[in-house]
């Protein structure tokens, strides 16, 4: 490769782990040198990677589903390229042997852990009142120290990646229940989206192009070969357990979550965004500049675009 | 009678004061005088009992023959400086001294209210330092000195602050107290001629720490003219300077 | 007094305007800077929600303060009395002032849960020190003068504290407690960041996770605010406990 | 020297000994108190690791303290010749004082990128100030007698400023340069952690996402370490600069 | 010959000095005696140009019949205290006034260095003013204010910080210098004995900031024992305690 390669940031949503790994594997295995890139995977900081991407710091970044829909609603110019995880990876755990809680109806006046976003409080209240309870509870706001104090029985739940927390829970013989948002009349959703600013798809649709198709070309090895992308994270991050990588890309790989049926790795299925789209605007989690509702725009269609694919 | 046998007062480096030996009498004015350095402050606090680390010091003071530890209420001791307490009113830096020695806020305010007429201090009562001139600041730690009533008073150069005129006032002043009520004085001065001014007897003391003379001064206070005093000035003056240049 | 801030208040004002047309002027997302009037309306729409995590906050650092100036003021007497503890303890108290916050305070909401204990304990630590060195170096200030005349008086050691050196070290005290109050704030604000049920740290954190720079701002306006406020109280108390027409060491 | 240092030496021997004593005792798992030795090792196993970051925050944290001497430098003389300018800038650094920075670093990393900019403007916010105003303060600490003098002899106010408000101010400059370097690399850890590609920031917050306090409690300690190296160094510059035996002003 | 016409000095609260006149002849010792606060150091610091404010002034100064305006080469001022910049060495210090005049660091240090020994500083050179004992200090204050040689030197009570031996040394060392190279001096003093002792002329301020007196001392400084002095010192002492009790 004699040419320049071009400069490419990505911000990260949370420090490095299994969702990441195509972006690892598109690194390590040259695929994004072979599309003309060099990729910056930017370490997670306490600046939220869809603040990075609306800012205009990082050129793409990986964005939970939340962070995606809350800025988009808030009026940054972004737009979803791509959806990592095809089912929810995320759900509701609490410590199992917390025998006061048996159902979502249970956690009226308990204490959550939580990430500080208005969406927590619209799943686990939806939650909690589709399952018959009262939506009162504590919330304290404890950011990456929530599993720690789950752990540790300060709280009595958070929500979490089942294919990472889960996993840790798991291999370090945390007894840990959890409840699925779907079962408690929350939709179905995919989750870990990559997104850009719109600006930079409309001017260099080709570096988007690249990017993506390099970046989809890591998920669907890493989908292929868990085992190797295993070995290949654990050697680029620091990871103090290296089964926890192992065990979580066995996971992803045999939960189907990488890989839906016959749809294209990282997809976005449009009923499934609409209907999360319509959920949050149904319950207020998204609201405009003055903290006021926001009106459901007709459409979200526009709010992703995977033209590149086709490319 | 106050006497002091053997004072050696040494720093770390070197002795200043070496096996000094005074008397102060309780109805006489003693000046100390001496070049700067040779230890005259030292030996006041020595006397007072706040000679501090790194000095040390052995000696023993006796009181009409019977030894005695310092601080000793016989002796009042008056820094250099007024050293009012600038956050103390007048009255309440008057009083310091008997409520330290132990009686009752409204008790050492009552000793002292009838002084301030006196101490040309009267209506200054419930001023603050800052508020009076130098030589009213003198006056009332004069008064603070005074109104412990002991028979002793070590003064550490009293009007170096002030100004000639109020000087010559102050020392006039300080002649009227004494002779309401005679005390003990030992008073280091710099000043030559308040020295010959107001002492009855002039110690004066060697660079090394060593009483060089001791000269009474035998002319009444009241007598004490320019021309009475010229002589003895011009032989303190001979002994003072006779040394090479410092 | 007016014409005294009147410079000061000019240049606000013109940081302001500058501030307002240049984001108007340049398009700027709100989302990445917004307007001093966009600020001001989102602490006005928000003021009851806000002042709900501010009354939080301004607990935690009431009582943090308040404690820390207990503390320092205890220790200072202790480590005035003991010598070998000052020359024990001093040296690591510099040391915990080089401690990065940001990598304890989570530690701390681990150890001490996120109740008062954390937060306080890390308001504390940041107003501690400040408030302790400027009341020893205060005591060290003491006129000898003071002290001697004392002593020769027949004063204990603790008499000559009490009525010397305490007073000679209130405007020291006051200085160091004006640096702590600067702290006191930001401090509680960064412990609310680390964990904690209410408060304007938990609000701004949650303000940014919602793409609203407006309220982080608002709630930054706010907290300055705050310390403002706690530094005009501690003008306050300097004038009252003021003794004589200004105590001036350097006259 | 030693003997000035061992009642602290032996404080801070018997603090670890406890910790570690009661880590084994309590049995307390390393992911919430790890014992000192456990920290120690950590930080000797990942010494490659942590040095790599660490060398990163330093240069942050160099870069931006010099600048900020420069800057607090030149507008001490600055504000020193103009008073108007003191009036009007003075309250406004005051204020960008009691700036929760925990709420501000974050902005500042959207509005100037992960490179150099943003960081080095936090250390400067953060250590500009305190040595600001000790400039000034150590200015007006100049002996009346000494600008007197110089005047009478026909200095200009330049001439005057170079010859005894600046040596005059040596003393109360290095305090204030005490001050702001023991927050020097708090600020840039704390700048990195809002944002940054490498620094003991990124690292201690890594190490904690990824449940390992031993390397958090490492790179602490380093950090530490490195704020007391810097302190040390300022003693080593106030003992070069030092002209003449000890000048004392309060002889 | 320097001629102060019409000087009034003013605070926002009042005028400290009003209309004031003298005259200083080129070859003659003028003492400056007065109360604390009557403005005497406010009269020097205007000679020098460095009145600053809240204080206000308006007068005129002629040398030789033509206005000049302060500060002025041909007066050199020496603050109360020795104001030697304790980061300086001596030398260094000495040769400041040079320098600010405009000579390079080797020209002025050159002309300096000569003077040491009579200054008896020799050897002192490289040494810092903490090093030396007060009347040390004092001299290397007067070598600075001297090599400048201004005509006229303007001094702000010299010797009040120095001890009653080195005092009375450093004004017969004054003297020893003014007998070798004449010059104006205005000298503000305290002391009594030493404006006495000094001077050929006595000026008294009175508290109101006006001259109350001039009054010449015909004895030449050789004779001047403590007996010639005795009616002078008694004359000034009765103008200066005549007033009420500050
Ligand atoms: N704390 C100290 N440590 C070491 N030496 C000291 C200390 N205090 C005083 N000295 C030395 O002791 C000597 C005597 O000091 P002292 O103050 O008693 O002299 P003095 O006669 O009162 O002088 P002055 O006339 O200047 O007031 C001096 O040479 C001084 O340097
Ligand atoms: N900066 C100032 N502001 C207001 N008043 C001042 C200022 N400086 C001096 N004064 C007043 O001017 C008067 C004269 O002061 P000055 O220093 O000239 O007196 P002095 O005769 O030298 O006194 P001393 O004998 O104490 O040195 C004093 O009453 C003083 O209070
Ligand atoms: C690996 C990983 N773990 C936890 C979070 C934190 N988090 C933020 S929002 C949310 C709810 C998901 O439904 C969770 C768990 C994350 N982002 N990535
Ligand atoms: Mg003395
Ligand atoms: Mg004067």
């Amino acid at each position: 490769q004699t040419a320049a390669l071009r400069e490419v940031t990505m911000a990260l949503d949370w420090t490095l782990n299994t969702n990441h790994i195509g972006l690892v594997v598109a690194k390590e295995k040259g695929f994004y040198a072979d599309a003309g890139l060099a990729v910056d995977l930017l370490p997670y900081s306490d600046t939220s990677s869809t603040a990075l991407l609306a800012a205009g710091i990082a050129d793409f970044a990986y964005l939970t589903s939340l962070g995606f829909m809350g800025a988009k609603a808030g009026g940054a110019d972004i737009v979803a390229l791509w959806a990592t995880m095809q089912h929810e990876t995320g759900r509701l755990v609490y410590n199992s042997d917390n025998t006061a809680i048996t159902r979502p109806a249970d956690l009226t006046g308990k204490t959550y852990a939580g990430f500080g976003s208005n969406w927590e409080a619209a799943l686990i209240g939806t939650m909690i009142e589709n399952d018959g309870g009262d939506a009162t509870y504590d919330t304290v706001t404890l950011g990456t120290g929530a599993y720690e104090a789950l752990a540790a029985g300060a709280v009595d739940f958070t929500l979490e990646v089942a294919t990472w927390e889960g996993v840790n829970g798991t291999l370090l013989g945390r007894k840990q229940s959890s409840f699925a948002y779907s079962d408690y009349g929350i939709p179905d959703q995919q989750n870990g989206y990559i997104g850009a600013r719109s600006e930079t798809l409309a001017q260099a649709p080709d570096l988007v192009a690249a990017f993506m198709q390099a970046t989809q070309a890591g998920y669907v090895w890493a989908a292929d070969h868990p085992k190797e992308a295993a070995r290949l994270l654990i050697a680029t991050g620091d990871f103090p357990n290296p089964a926890l990588v192992e065990g979580s890309l066995d996971m992803i790989a045999a939960g189907g979550y990488l890989r839906d049926g016959d749809t294209a790795v990282g997809s976005i299925d449009p009923e499934r965004f609409e209907k999360m789209a319509t959920f949050l605007f149904d319950t207020n989690v998204l609201t405009g500049a003055g903290g006021v509702p926001l009106e459901w725009p007709g459409t979200v269609s526009d709010w992703y675009d995977q033209s590149w694919m086709g490319q | 009678m106050l006497e002091l046998r053997g004072l050696t007062i040494t720093t770390p480096a070197r002795a200043i004061v070496r096996d000094l030996t005074l008397t102060l009498r309780a109805d006489e004015v003693t000046a100390l005088i001496g070049p700067s350095g040779c230890g005259k402050t030292s030996v006041l606090k020595w006397l007072s009992g706040i000679l501090a680390p790194p000095l040390q010091a052995t000696g023993t003071l006796f009181l009409d023959a019977a030894p005695i530890t310092c601080p000793h209420p016989v002796l009042a001791y008056q820094p250099q400086q007024d050293a009012l307490f600038p956050w103390l009113t007048i009255a309440q830096n008057a009083a310091l001294g008997l409520e330290i020695a132990g009686l009752s806020r409204s008790a050492a305010r009552a000793r002292v209210a009838p002084l301030f007429g006196v101490f040309g201090l009267a209506g200054c009562e419930d001023h603050y330092p800052a508020q009076l001139s130098g030589g009213m600041r003198q006056r009332a730690a004069f008064l603070r000195t005074i109104v412990q009533d002991s028979q002793f008073v070590l003064l550490d150069e009293p009007f170096s602050a002030l100004d000639a005129v109020t000087r010559l006032h102050m020392q006039a002043w300080l002649l009227a107290r004494l002779a309401e009520r005679p005390r003990g004085l030992l008073m280091v001065t710099h000043d030559l001629f308040e020295a010959t001014g107001l002492a009855d007897r002039i110690l004066v003391m060697s660079a090394s720490g060593a009483i060089l003379r001791d000269i009474p001064v035998p002319i009444p206070p009241k007598h004490r003219s320019q021309a009475a005093l010229a002589t003895l000035r011009d032989t303190l003056k001979t002994l003072l300077t006779k040394d090479p240049f410092p | 007094m007016l014409a005294r801030c009147l410079p000061a208040l000019v240049l606000a004002a013109l940081v302001l305007a500058v501030w307002e047309v240049s984001c108007a002027a340049l398009a700027l997302s709100p989302l990445i800077l917004p307007p001093p009037s966009g600020v001001a309306t989102a602490l006005f729409v928000n003021r009851s929600e806000i002042a709900r995590h501010a009354v939080a906050t301004l607990m935690v650092a009431g009582l943090g303060f308040s404690l820390s100036i207990g503390f320092a003021w205890v220790t200072s007497v202790a480590l005035y009395f003991a010598p070998l503890a000052r020359r024990a303890l001093m040296p690591l108290f510099v040391v915990s002032q080089t401690v990065p916050l940001v990598a304890l305070a989570p530690l701390m909401i681990l150890w001490f849960g996120f109740g008062l204990l954390p937060k306080v304990l890390l308001v504390i630590l940041v107003t501690f020190f400040p408030i302790l060195l400027s009341l020893l170096s205060g005591y060290r200030q003491t006129p000898p003068a003071f002290v001697d005349l004392l002593v020769s008086m027949g004063a204990s050691r603790w008499t000559v504290f009490w009525r010397a050196c305490l007073p000679a070290a209130r405007a020291a005290c006051l200085a160091g407690l004006r640096i702590s109050a600067t702290y006191a704030f930001v401090a509680t604000i960064f412990a609310e960041y680390a964990g904690a049920r209410r408060g304007l740290g938990i609000y701004i954190l949650m303000a940014k996770n919602n793409f609203r720079a407006d309220l982080v701002l608002a709630a930054v306006a706010l907290s300055a605010l705050l310390t403002l406020a706690l530094l005009g109280l501690i003008h306050l108390v300097d004038r009252a406990s003021q003794r004589g027409p200004q105590e001036r060491r350097d006259a």
